[in-house]
This record gives C-alpha cells, sequence and structure tokens, in this order.
C-alpha cells in the first residue's frame, strides 16, 4: 500500500495515503452497515432458545437455556478496546515526535489490549456454544457470530497490522518522517474500536 | 438513423420499416391469449388504466425528444471547415424548464400511480377465500370453505371478487393471471395476497413469474371463469370426490359430462356420481386402478378433491381428466399426451420430481383411462 | 528472495521499450493495465454475446430442445453475470486506467501497484466464475441469485458457490480500484484543474468509484450471508429456520441499484467527452450535468425497491419507492436534454464515434421512458419478471453502455494504439449493431406485455410468442455479425502502420495534447490548467493549431519499478475463495495456505525494494 | 479545495487531552454498563422501570457521543481536512439511512403481513 511517491505535489496538499485509508474506512462503514442492520432485522425472529436477555424453558425437553449475555466480560472487552484507542494515539504522538521510548511503549500496550480483546472475544463465544447458542442454533446465534465475528477478525488483522509497526519501530524505522504509516494502522484501529463502540449498546445492552 | 446520403437512407429505412410492420402485427394483443392488456377484471383494470397513462405519457416524450434529436443531426450537420459554432456553455434557464416539465409529467404520472397502488392494495370484504400454494414446477389450489383441492387449473365464479392467499411449499415463486391481475410473490414463510372479480367467462392461461428452478418455463396454470351458477355446480360436483369407498362398492366412475374441449366451453350439470353407470372401458379402467395402486402413484397424488392430505409432493388428480392441460397447464390434455406424460415425465418434462416408472405402453394406456374417467 | 533485474536501481525512464510476456505480468503502468483490462473485458464481452446467441436460437422455436433446460439456466445466468461484472464494469475501466491520469494531467494512477492488483484479481475472478464451465456446474439460480432458490437445499451442486465466490473475488478488485481511482481523481489533478474544470468523464468516473466503494460492501456482506446459509447451517434466506428469502432481495438491490448506475455513469462520461468534440462546442450546462450525476449517485441509495413491487411490501413503501424512482428520472432526462443541448446550434461532424453517441442518446431514451413506464406499481405488477423488463435493461445496458463504451472506443483507438479504426468498416459496423440491435430487443416490449415471463428455457406454441421470438433470433445474430465487422477492422488496423496524429478529432481534453499511444511518462511537463477544455484554449492562443507534440526523454522523472507481487497476492486472494468453495472437501487447508500465500504475497509487497521507504534509504529508496 | 501545501503540523493535541478523552469515554461506557442495569439489571428498582422507555435513546446518545469524541480527537477529524471528514461522514449518512431503512421495512412488512393486507 505504501507506494511512497515522495512528498508529491499533490492538489490537496493532503498525503495520498491517508486519503486512501479513510477512504477505506468509509467503505468498510457500508460493511458494519450492512452486518448490524442483518442483525437487527433478526432481532426476536428466532423459533428456539436461547437467547439474548431472556431465560427460555426448551418445550420439548424441558432444559433451561440461562440468558446468553454476560455483561461484565464484554464491558471488560470494551474497556480494553477503549484503552487501546487510547494507546495508540499516544504511541503515534511518540512517533510524531521521535520518542522511541514512549512510541514502543504504547504500541506495546495497544497491541496487548487487542489480544486480550480477541482472547476476551474467542472465550466468549466458546462459552456460549457450551451454553448452547450456535451458529446453526437460531438467528440470533448466527447474526450474533458473524457480526461479531467480523469485527473480531478485523481486530485481529488490525493486531496484525500493528505488530509489524512494532518490529519495524523496534528497528527504529519509523522516524517521525515515516510517521504516517502508523498513523494509518491508528486510524484504521480508531475505526474498529468505534464500529465496536457502535455494536457494544446494540447486540449487548439493548433488549 | 442518420445516414450520410437521401439514398443510404432510402435503402436503411427498406428493411427497417418491413420489420416495423411485422413487429407491429406481431404485437396486437388479440393474438395472445397471456396477454395483459386485455384486462378481464376490476384489478387488472386498475394496472392498466395507470400502464395507459404513463404510456401516452411515454409515446409524447419520445416523439418530441426524438424528433428533436433527428432534427439537430439533420439542422446542424456540418463540415470539417465550416467555421467554429458559437461556443454557448450553457443557459440556466433552459436548464430550468427541463427540469420542471419532466418533473410536471412525472407528477402527472404519480397522481393515479398513488391512487392505483392504494385501489390493489385495499382488498374488498366478503371475498371468497383461495388459497394458492407454489410448488417446483405446479399450482395447488384450496378453496377453504368447500375444503376442497385442486391443481393446475383454478375455478373461480365470475362477478363475485376472489382473494388469494398465496403461500409456497419450497421456493419463491410469482403468480402471474395476466388478465385477471399482475403478479404477485409467492413466498415460503410469507403469506402474500392477490385480490380481482372476474367480469367474463372463459378459460384463460397464467405462468409463474419468478425463476424457480429447471422447469420455471413449464409452470404454468390456468384460470376457468365460469358462471356463479356453473360454479356451484363444480363445487358441488367436486364435493362428491370424497375419500374412496372401499373397493368392493361400485367405483366412483363419474361421467365424462364436464368435458370441455376448447376455450370458454360452458361446463354442463355434474352428474351424482354413485349413479354414473359402468364406463364403456370398464377393464381398463378396472386394470388403470389397480395399477395407480401398484405404482406407487398414490405415494404422491391424491384422487380426492375432499379432505385431500396436505403436503403431498404431486398435484392433486381428482378432475385431471377434465383439465384444459396438463403437465402444470402447458402440455394439451390429449390422450396421446397423458400417456407420454405418464410413461416418460422426465423427457416432457425434464428434472421434475415424477420419476420415469418405466410404465409399459398397455400400463400407460390403462391408467390414462383410469385418469381420463377422473373428470 | 532472489535479488532479480528488479534490485537495480529504480528503472530509468529512457530505457528500452519493454515487450514480452514478462513485461507485462509484471507491468504497473496504468496505459498497459489499461489495455489489459480492454482485451479481457472484450473476451469476456464475446463470451457472453455467445451465450447469448445460444440463448436465442434455443428461443427460436416454441418447446425447442437446441439445448437442455440446465445449460439454458447457466446460460442465462452466466450471460447476465458475465455482461454486467466481467465486460461492462471492465470495460469502463479500461477507460478509467488508461484516460483518468491523462485527462488530470497526471503521470499515473495513485497506487501504480493496487492498480495491478485491481486488474489481475479481476482476471483470477473472471476465470474462477467461467471455470464452473469446466466443471459442468455453472451458475444457474440468475445474475441476482434470489434466496432459497440459491440454499443447500434447492441447490446443492457448487454452482451457487462459483458465483458467489467469483462475485467476492470481482468485488475485491473492483474495491482496491475505486479506492485506487478515488485518491487519483482527488488528489492527483494538473496545477490548476479545481473539481468544477475537470473533464465530464472524469467527473461522472469520480462519482462511479463512490458508488462502487459504498455498494460493493452491501453485496459483500449479502454473500458472505448466503455463505454461511451454504456451508455453516444458519438460516438467513431460509424459512424454515425463522429466516426470510426477501431480506436476500433487500440486500442485494441496496447493492443492485447503485450497480446499474456504476454501469451506466462510465458510458454518460464518454458520450459527454464525444459529443462536444464532434459538435465543436462545449458541453451544455457543465455544472447541471455534474450536479444531476451527484444526485443520481445520492439518491441510488434511496430507491432500490422497485425491484420489489411484486412482494407485496404494502402501499406505505410501494408508494415511497416508487416516487423516489420518479424522482431520479429527472436528473437523468437533464443530462440526455443536456447531450442534446450540446448538439444544437453546433457543426456535427459525423465521424464513427459520433455515431454510436447520437445512437446511444437515442436508444437511451427509449430505455428510459420504458424504465418510467415500470415505475408505477400497478403497472409494474403487469411488466415485471417479463420480457419487457428485459427489453428495458437492454436499451440502457446495451443501447446505453455498450453504443457509448464503442463510441469511446472508436474515439480513444488512436490515442491507445497509436492507430485510426477504419471509417467506412465502422459505420458498417454502426448500421448493423444499430440494426440488430433494435430488431433484438425492441419486439421483446410487445412480448412481455403480451406475457412471456423471463428466463424460460422455452414456451408453449399455443401462447404466440414465436413469430417475435423470430425475428429477435434473426436480429441478435445481426449483432453477432456486427461484433464480426468490428473484429475485422480491428485486425486490419493492427496491420496497418502507426501513424495516428496526436490530436486527430481536434479534441479538447489533456490526453490529446501528447503523442498517440503516448510514451511511460506521459507527460514531459505536467500542464498547468486554467479552465475547462484546456486543450481548446490552448489552440485559440496559437491560431487554431498545435504543432504535433514530441514524446521528449523523460529524464528525471521518477516512474515506479515493474513488480510481479501484485499479481502474487492476487493469487492468494483468489486462493482465499477457492479454499472456502473446496473446504467442504479439503477442510480448512485450503485456507489457510491461500492466507499464508496472501500474507506472504502482501508483505513482500509492502516492503519491496526500491519501493518502500521502510527500507534504510539506498539509491533506489527515495 | 486549496491547491497549496498544507501545513504538514497542525494543532495536534497534547498526551494530557488525550488521556483525558480517555477518561471520559471510560466513564461514559460505565454510565452506559449503569444504565443498562438499573434499568434490566437484578438491582432495577422503581427508578428503572421509570426510565425503561428512553432506556434506547439515552443508551444511543451515550454511544453517539463517545462515537463523536474517538472520531474528533484521536482519528484528528477535528483539526484535519475537512475532506477527511467528508469521506467519513458522507458513507455515515448513507450507512444510517440504509439501516433505519432495512429495519423500518422489516418492521413495516411484519405487521403490514400480519393485518391481513
Amino acid at each position: 500500500m505504501t507506494d511512497h511517491a515522495h512528498a508529491l505535489e499533490t492538489s490537496t496538499g493532503l498525503d495520498s495515503r491517508k486519503l486512501a485509508i479513510w477512504t477505506f474506512i468509509g467503505s468498510e462503514c457500508m460493511f458494519f452497515a450492512t452486518l448490524i442492520s442483518n442483525y437487527l432485522v433478526h432481532k426476536g425472529k428466532s423459533l428456539v432458545g436461547p437467547f439474548a436477555h431472556e431465560v427460555w424453558k426448551d418445550p420439548a425437553t424441558g432444559k433451561v437455556f440461562e440468558p446468553i449475555i454476560e455483561i461484565p466480560l464484554v464491558t471488560v472487552g470494551t474497556a480494553l478496546l477503549l484503552f487501546s484507542s487510547l494507546f495508540i494515539v499516544l504511541a503515534l504522538y511518540g512517533a510524531q515526535k521521535g520518542n522511541r521510548k514512549m512510541l514502543i511503549g504504547w504500541l506495546a500496550a495497544t497491541i496487548l489490549c487487542g489480544m486480550f480483546f480477541v482472547g476476551m472475544q474467542v472465550y466468549e463465544f466458546t462459552h456460549f456454544v457450551h451454553k448452547g447458542l450456535t451458529l446453526s442454533r437460531n438467528m440470533f446465534g448466527a447474526s450474533f457470530f458473524v457480526l461479531t465475528g467480523f469485527h473480531g477478525t478485523h481486530v485481529t488483522i488490525g493486531v496484525i497490522w500493528l505488530f509489524t509497526m512494532f518490529i519495524l519501530a523496534l528497528r527504529g524505522k519509523l522516524t517521525p518522517n515515516r510517521s504516517l504509516n502508523l498513523e494509518m494502522a491508528a486510524l484504521y484501529w480508531h475505526f474498529v474500536d468505534v464500529v465496536w463502540i457502535v455494536i457494544f449498546p446494540v447486540v449487548y445492552l439493548i433488549r | 438513423m442518420h445516414p450520410r446520403t437521401t439514398a443510404a437512407r432510402r435503402r436503411a429505412g427498406a428493411p427497417f420499416l418491413c420489420a416495423l410492420a411485422v413487429a407491429l402485427a406481431g404485437c396486437s394483443p388479440e393474438r395472445y391469449p397471456q396477454t395483459a392488456l386485455l384486462p378481464l377484471s376490476d384489478f387488472a383494470r386498475i394496472g392498466d388504466h395507470v400502464q395507459d397513462q404513463t404510456f401516452y405519457w411515454a409515446l409524447g416524450v419520445f416523439v418530441l425528444v426524438e424528433g428533436a434529436l433527428l432534427y439537430s443531426i439533420f439542422r446542424f450537420r456540418g463540415r470539417p471547415e465550416d467555421p467554429e459554432p458559437s461556443q454557448i456553455h450553457g443557459n440556466t434557464t433552459i436548464e430550468i424548464i427541463w427540469t420542471l416539465i419532466p418533473a410536471l409529467i412525472l407528477a402527472a404520472i404519480a397522481v393515479p400511480t398513488v391512487k392505483g397502488i392504494f385501489e390493489t392494495n385495499a382488498i374488498p370484504k366478503g371475498a371468497m377465500v383461495i388459497e394458492v400454494i407454489g410448488h417446483q414446477w405446479w399450482w395447488e389450489f384450496r378453496y377453504p370453505e368447500a375444503n376442497i383441492t385442486t391443481a393446475n387449473e383454478m375455478f373461480i365464479p365470475a362477478g363475485r371478487t376472489v382473494e388469494l392467499k398465496i403461500n409456497s411449499g419450497d421456493v419463491v415463486h410469482s403468480f402471474w393471471p395476466p388478465r385477471f391481475a399482475g403478479k404477485r410473490d409467492v413466498f415460503p414463510g410469507r403469506e402474500t395476497r392477490l385480490w380481482w372479480k372476474a367480469d367474463s367467462t372463459g378459460l384463460y392461461p397464467g405462468q409463474c413469474a419468478e425463476y424457480c428452478g429447471i422447469q420455471h418455463a413449464r409452470m404454468a396454470f390456468h384460470v376457468r371463469s365460469v358462471t356463479p351458477q356453473d360454479f356451484e355446480a363444480w363445487i358441488g360436483h367436486m364435493k362428491a370426490k370424497g375419500p374412496p369407498k372401499p373397493p368392493a362398492a361400485a367405483a366412483p366412475a363419474a361421467g365424462g359430462s364436464l368435458r370441455t374441449a376448447s376455450a370458454g366451453a360452458k361446463v354442463q350439470g355434474a352428474r351424482d356420481s354413485a349413479a354414473a353407470g359402468a364406463p364403456a372401458q370398464g377393464a381398463e379402467y378396472a386394470a388403470g386402478e389397480k395399477l395407480f395402486m401398484t405404482k406407487g402413484c398414490m405415494g404422491c397424488h391424491s384422487l380426492q378433491a375432499v379432505g385431500a392430505p396436505k403436503g403431498l409432493i404431486g398435484p392433486n388428480l381428482a378432475n385431471v381428466g377434465s383439465r384444459s392441460h396438463i403437465a402444470a397447464g402447458w402440455l394439451p390434455n390429449t390422450d396421446e399426451n397423458l400417456e407420454r406424460w405418464i410413461r416418460e415425465p422426465q423427457s416432457v418434462k425434464k428434472g421434475v420430481l415424477m420419476p420415469n416408472l418405466g410404465v409399459t405402453v398397455e400400463e400407460a394406456r390403462a391408467l390414462r383411462a383410469y385418469l381420463r374417467a377422473h373428470q | 528472495m532472489a535479488t532479480t533485474a528488479l534490485d537495480q536501481p529504480h528503472a530509468h525512464a529512457a530505457h528500452a521499450e519493454k515487450t514480452g510476456l514478462w513485461s507485462w505480468l509484471t507491468t504497473v503502468d496504468h496505459k498497459r493495465i489499461g489495455i489489459l483490462y480492454g482485451a479481457t473485458a472484450f473476451f469476456f464481452f464475446l463470451l457472453g454475446g455467445i451465450e447469448a446467441l445460444i440463448i436465442r436460437i434455443q428461443l427460436a422455436r416454441p418447446d425447442n430442445n437446441f439445448i437442455s433446460p440446465e445449460t439454458y439456466n447457466q446460460l442465462f445466468t452466466m450471460h447476465g453475470t458475465t455482461m454486467i461484472f466481467l465486460a461492462i464494469m471492465p470495460l469502463s475501466s479500461m477507460l478509467f486506467n488508461y484516460l483518468i491520469p491523462l485527462m488530470i494531467g497526471a503521470r499515473d494512477v495513485a497506487f501504480p501497484r493496487l492498480n495491478a492488483f485491481s486488474y489481475w484479481v479481476f482476471l483470477l475472478g473472471g476465470l474462477f466464475l467461467n471455470a464452473s464451465f469446466l466443471f459442468g456446474a455453472a451458475p444457474d439460480t440468475g445474475w441476482y441469485g434470489y434466496a432459497n432458490l440459491t440454499s443447500r437445499q434447492f441447490s446443492a451442486g457448487p454452482n451457487v458457490d462459483f458465483w458467489n465466490m467469483g462475485l467476492q473475488v470481482l468485488g475485491v478488485a473492483s474495491l482496491a480500484a475505486a479506492v485506487n481511482f478515488f485518491v487519483t481523481i482527488v488528489n492527483m489533478r494538473a496545477p490548476g484543474m479545481t473539481m468544477m474544470r475537470m473533464p465530464m468523464f472524469v467527473w461522472m468516473s469520480f462519482i462511479t468509484q463512490i458508488l462502487l466503494l459504498l455498494a460493493f460492501p452491501v453485496i459483500a456482506v449479502a454473500l458472505i450471508l448466503l455463505m454461511f446459509d451454504r456451508f455453516f447451517g444458519t438460516h438467513f434466506f431460509i424459512p424454515a429456520g425463522g429466516g426470510d428469502p426477501l431480506l436476500w432481495q433487500h440486500f442485494f438491490w441496496v447493492f443492485g441499484h447503485p450497480e446499474v448506475y456504476i454501469l451506466i455513469l462510465p458510458a454518460f462520461g464518454v458520450v459527454s467527452e464525444v459529443l462536444p468534440v464532434f459538435s465543436r462546442k462545449p458541453l451544455f450546462g457543465y455544472a447541471a450535468m455534474v450536479f444531476s450525476g451527484v444526485f443520481i449517485a445520492f439518491l441510488g441509495f434511496g430507491v432500490w425497491s422497485h425491484h420489489m413491487f411484486t412482494t407485496g411490501m404494502g402501499p406505505i413503501a410501494d408508494t415511497f419507492f416508487s416516487l423516489s424512482t420518479m424522482l431520479i428520472a429527472i436528473p437523468t432526462g437533464v443530462k440526455i436534454f443536456n447531450w442534446m443541448g450540446t448538439m444544437w446550434f453546433g457543426s456535427l461532424q459525423f465521424r464513427t464515434p459520433m455515431y454510436f453517441a447520437v445512437a446511444f442518446i437515442a436508444m437511451f431514451i427509449i430505455g428510459g421512458l420504458s424504465g418510467v413506464m415500470h415505475a408505477s406499481p400497478p403497472a409494474d405488477l403487469q411488466q415485471n419478471d417479463t420480457y419487457f423488463i428485459v427489453a428495458h435493461f437492454h436499451y440502457v445496458l446495451f443501447g446505453g453502455s455498450i453504443f457509448a463504451l464503442t463510441a469511446g472506443a472508436y474515439y480513444w483507438w488512436p490515442k491507445m494504439f497509436g492507430r485510426m479504426l477504419d471509417e467506412r468498416l465502422g459505420k458498417v459496423h454502426f448500421w448493423l449493431m444499430l440494426l440488430g440491435f433494435n430488431l433484438t430487443f425492441f419486439p421483446m416490449h410487445f412480448v412481455g406485455l403480451n406475457g412471456m415471463p423471463r428466463r424460460t428455457y422455452t414456451y408453449p406454441a399455443e401462447l404466440g410468442f414465436t413469430a417475435l421470438n423470430q425475428i429477435e433470433t434473426a436480429g441478435s445474430l445481426l449483432l453477432g455479425l456486427a461484433f464480426l465487422v468490428f473484429l475485422i477492422n480491428v485486425v486490419r488496423t493492427s496491420r496497418g502502420p502507426r501513424n495516428a496524429l496526436a490530436d486527430p478529432w481536434n479534441g479538447a481534453t489533456l490526453e490529446w495534447a501528447i503523442p498517440s499511444p503516448p510514451p511511460e511518462w506521459n507527460f514531459e511537463r505536467v500542464p498547468v490548467v486554467d479552465g475547462r477544455d484546456p486543450l481548446w484554449e490552448e489552440k485559440r492562443k496559437n491560431g487554431g493549431r498545435l504543432p504535433e507534440p514530441v514524446a521528449g526523454t523523460g529524464a528525471g522523472i521518477h516512474l515506479p519499478n515493474p513488480s510481479y507481487w501484485p499479481l502474487v497476492t492476487a493469487v492468494g486472494v483468489t486462493a482465499v475463495f477457492i479454499g472456502i468453495l473446496e473446504s467442504p472437501r479439503w477442510g480448512p487447508w485450503g485456507i489457510i495456505v491461500a492466507v499464508a500465500l496472501l500474507l506472504f504475497g502482501l508483505y513482500s509487497w509492502l516492503f519491496e525494494k526500491g519501493y518502500s521507504e521502510f527500507r534504510t534509504p539506498s539509491h533506489g529508496g527515495h | 479545495m486549496s491547491t497549496h501545501v498544507e501545513a504538514q503540523e497542525h494543532a495536534h493535541p497534547t498526551p494530557s487531552t488525550y488521556a483525558k478523552i480517555g477518561l471520559v469515554l471510560f466513564i461514559l461506557t460505565a454510565l452506559e454498563v449503569g444504565l443498562y442495569e438499573i434499568t434490566f439489571g437484578e438491582s432495577a428498582g422503581s427508578f428503572g422501570h421509570a426510565i425503561q422507555p428512553f432506556f434506547i435513546p439515552l443508551l444511543l446518545f451515550l454511544s453517539a457521543i463517545k462515537f463523536a469524541l474517538v472520531a474528533m480527537y484521536y482519528m484528528h477529524l477535528k483539526n484535519d481536512s475537512k475532506l477527511f471528514s467528508g469521506v467519513f461522514v458522507f458513507p455515515l449518512i448513507i450507512a444510517s439511512v440504509v439501516i433505519l431503512a432495512l429495519v423500518a421495512l422489516q418492521a413495516y412488512h411484519w405487521a403490514f403481513a400480519r393485518s391481513g393486507g
């Protein structure tokens, strides 16, 4: 992605790569908008349990299914992603100011938060499957796993991208005049966090 | 469209004109039994009225705009050495004019459209309900009040509003009787509605209009609009086709009174089925009846119009003998076609769910005789 | 990687002309990629044309068995999918690639290697989609693949999976190209060329990129949901589990309608370039054309349910979508009137491109009017899913896009290949195409209104459709002949001398200010623009004529190196979707290997020597 | 569209402002979860039931603030070129139009189908 056309005189004075990442983020907005509308459209359409927020008793087997959503677990995840947004901004600030220690420190913190978030989500998914909610079980399961799963995939891609940036930072490649590459990764990371800011209430909190 | 020389214009115009003449002759609606341009019901007239409105506006715009284009082609034709024309960049007043005029025309179209939308969506009360169920590649019709099931040929009383409750047994189809109403998509798991009041009698074809698999092209049906008296007679006649009495009793050999030759033939009164004498081909009939069991036809088809089991794979054959077409409304119901359809359905309608049962020619003739007796 | 020839310091611009397969496989020059797009798209266009001919032969007689029902269903699906995704879009992309940098005075697109990547993903996607024929499992559920016929229960074979994965791959190609061209148009315009001084073709392409950016993610999600339904047992579109097939129609047409504007706006752009040049006067109402284009794009997201009037959505929804559809007809009308305003009082030069451009207007008017006719639901209840709709969209897609793209081909052929296509053969091609087109598609209006549904592999004789269908088949053979004449024209011209002038038509835009075909660096000095139609301004200053431009040496001009990593990454992307298609047999391994290849290609691309400034700045790194 | 090269250095917020915003975001998240607990959680008292009808608008309002904060400050939209804001906000408008339209149509279908229309 980084055809480095050295500080080419562009019509808007902005760097093409930053404009490209913003265009990509604009396009991804529609991607997640469709996934979210798919979730909302299927709200309340599940024929069988388990449900998000209500207990459900299987008429056939009499087995009782607890509500799937566990707020404490996901709140921790949300806080992690939130703080990782803060950390990446500080890391970028460090990169732009040439403060190598600040860059590497906060970048590592961001990556750790990201990995913990993905870990939380993997744990959450396996936990839900044990509670009886699988992809093919009901509409809630299907749309929930697809929406949060694709968001998780985007977070994973972000972690890999940031990890690559981390290696470059260690090798001293993220000098101030090359901090744009980290800014692009940061913008992508903020976008993934902003999407979670929308998913969290819509999926987990709205009954 | 704009050849350089007049000779070229005449030469190029000739084939175009004669093709146009053939096309125009070929498109007069009377020659098409399944046309949407000759409405026979109130519902269809709403759509036809709205379509006429938009068509005439479109024709007017077509003539004016294409005429202006043709005029400008010949009027402003130039040669490279001509002086450069005046470099006009635009004209806001003209822009406003040719934004407002189309807006007004569209408003003129929008009024009947919105009126038509609400009219076609308002189902009159007290209509006779008919359930339409689309299956992969045939149509099932049920009359809930009379608890009658039939297939591929829907009887409706002229002059009375019928309301169709439409569902699908498998994929999305689209029920389209063009002479009586527009099309309504047929969804599995979501009931849709269509209604009309036919104002004349006759046999009119219709077809599935939403691609639904290999034999979408041959998933047709007919709507037979009959007078209310004939309709009551038909209901009575079908009501007699209850569950089969034990074989010992006289076979319910109903007479062939309802044979209808071609479209529009009147339906005679039904005779009470029990009183029917043994039909001439008694032996073949009995053989056919036995084969109907042994060959497994019973597994998919039901012969009783009243209280037929739901969810059978094959169409109900209670009155198959009197239907104008078989194999879902497109193959004329002649003896020869019926035999071929029984013997080798896969070559008549490839991919249909009825397998080739290895029926010999004689067996097919016996089955045909048996089914033909089911008027 | 072994150090290859690419490792020497970045290629000087003045080195020998690169030829041979390797130079094409590793090209990052927008002009070569444009020619690659054009050649591939034309090949797929011919493929789609042959599919159409077979369909027409099958429909020539009632109860015909020229081909079996399954083959017919595969052919009409592939005809639709090929013509839309593999012919018209890439033909437009040929013009984007070749002309946008030239028209805005740039040396290349913003991201040359991303441009190469888009082409290779498109090529591999097209081959992957058509490979389904080899397995006798070509998609057979229509180009918009309505649910729940596409569910595993009713389409057990891999047909739908080929279609699903093929469109996902093509989606990646379109999105990558859209980001690239959006940034190119915004960021790489010549000094002085503000947005309101850009050529109209560039404006229409700009709006098309925005539509692509916003519409393709929607179809990507819809296809993902369909993939989950078919592979992982979910019930998004399967009623048994609580899903609703109508949801697929919503998702598809939210993408579908912007898609049809993606197909027609580039054609609008081509005609808006050809008409002023052959009327020898500027485009009429430039601002009106821009705003109507923007209005079409924005409203394009608000009309989608006019494809679904027969599903019984209820009067409120029908009214809203009917009125919004009528509303969108107004800017389209404004565009048509502005084209005619361009011709009015002009000095019309009837060269071949002008023939096609004027025929475009004439045919598109018919298509537009038949479109308005089924904007009203009561009328649409009779017209939907019949041959009337087939006639409508062929008048706007064939009569519209193909006529305009052919005009563009004749108009820009000298610029792209340095040779002029023969005028006489061009006119023969035109008359055959116009006659064949009208003979094929005008009767469809009548046969549609008289009861012939769409996508039927045959029809009974008693319904009376035979006569008109025979005329249509005759017309389609004429169309086949027309494109044969075009091929002859192309082959004969390619043998002739490369003697086209830099500005054979007295053009107004920047691409005519440089030699035909332009050197690899396009502009010796990036031009300064101070108005619309820059070349006409220049000519007025120099007494009407400009000397033949000289190519120049291109010394000191930084040109990106060729690179094969976009091709490797493209193979990786396509392999991922092949892996998904084969996941029932290969399990996750296909996907894992493909992702590994993808990451390997991507990382090698990002850190390629001579490009990335992550390397310590060796000579090649500046 | 300015044609001169825009000065690269804008007035980027300082780390302390970032930290403050981070804190505000955390508090807002806590508020969201708190709002959920008092409305639907076990300790939902009479007050919880009282505000239940306002739960969704309140919740969406809180997340909208968080969305704006991250976009404006962390993504530098506040002091970057208006072009980036346009490239981000225009798709957001189309996205919300599509979400609202699809949800409304689904609810309308459901009601319409139920009412035997």
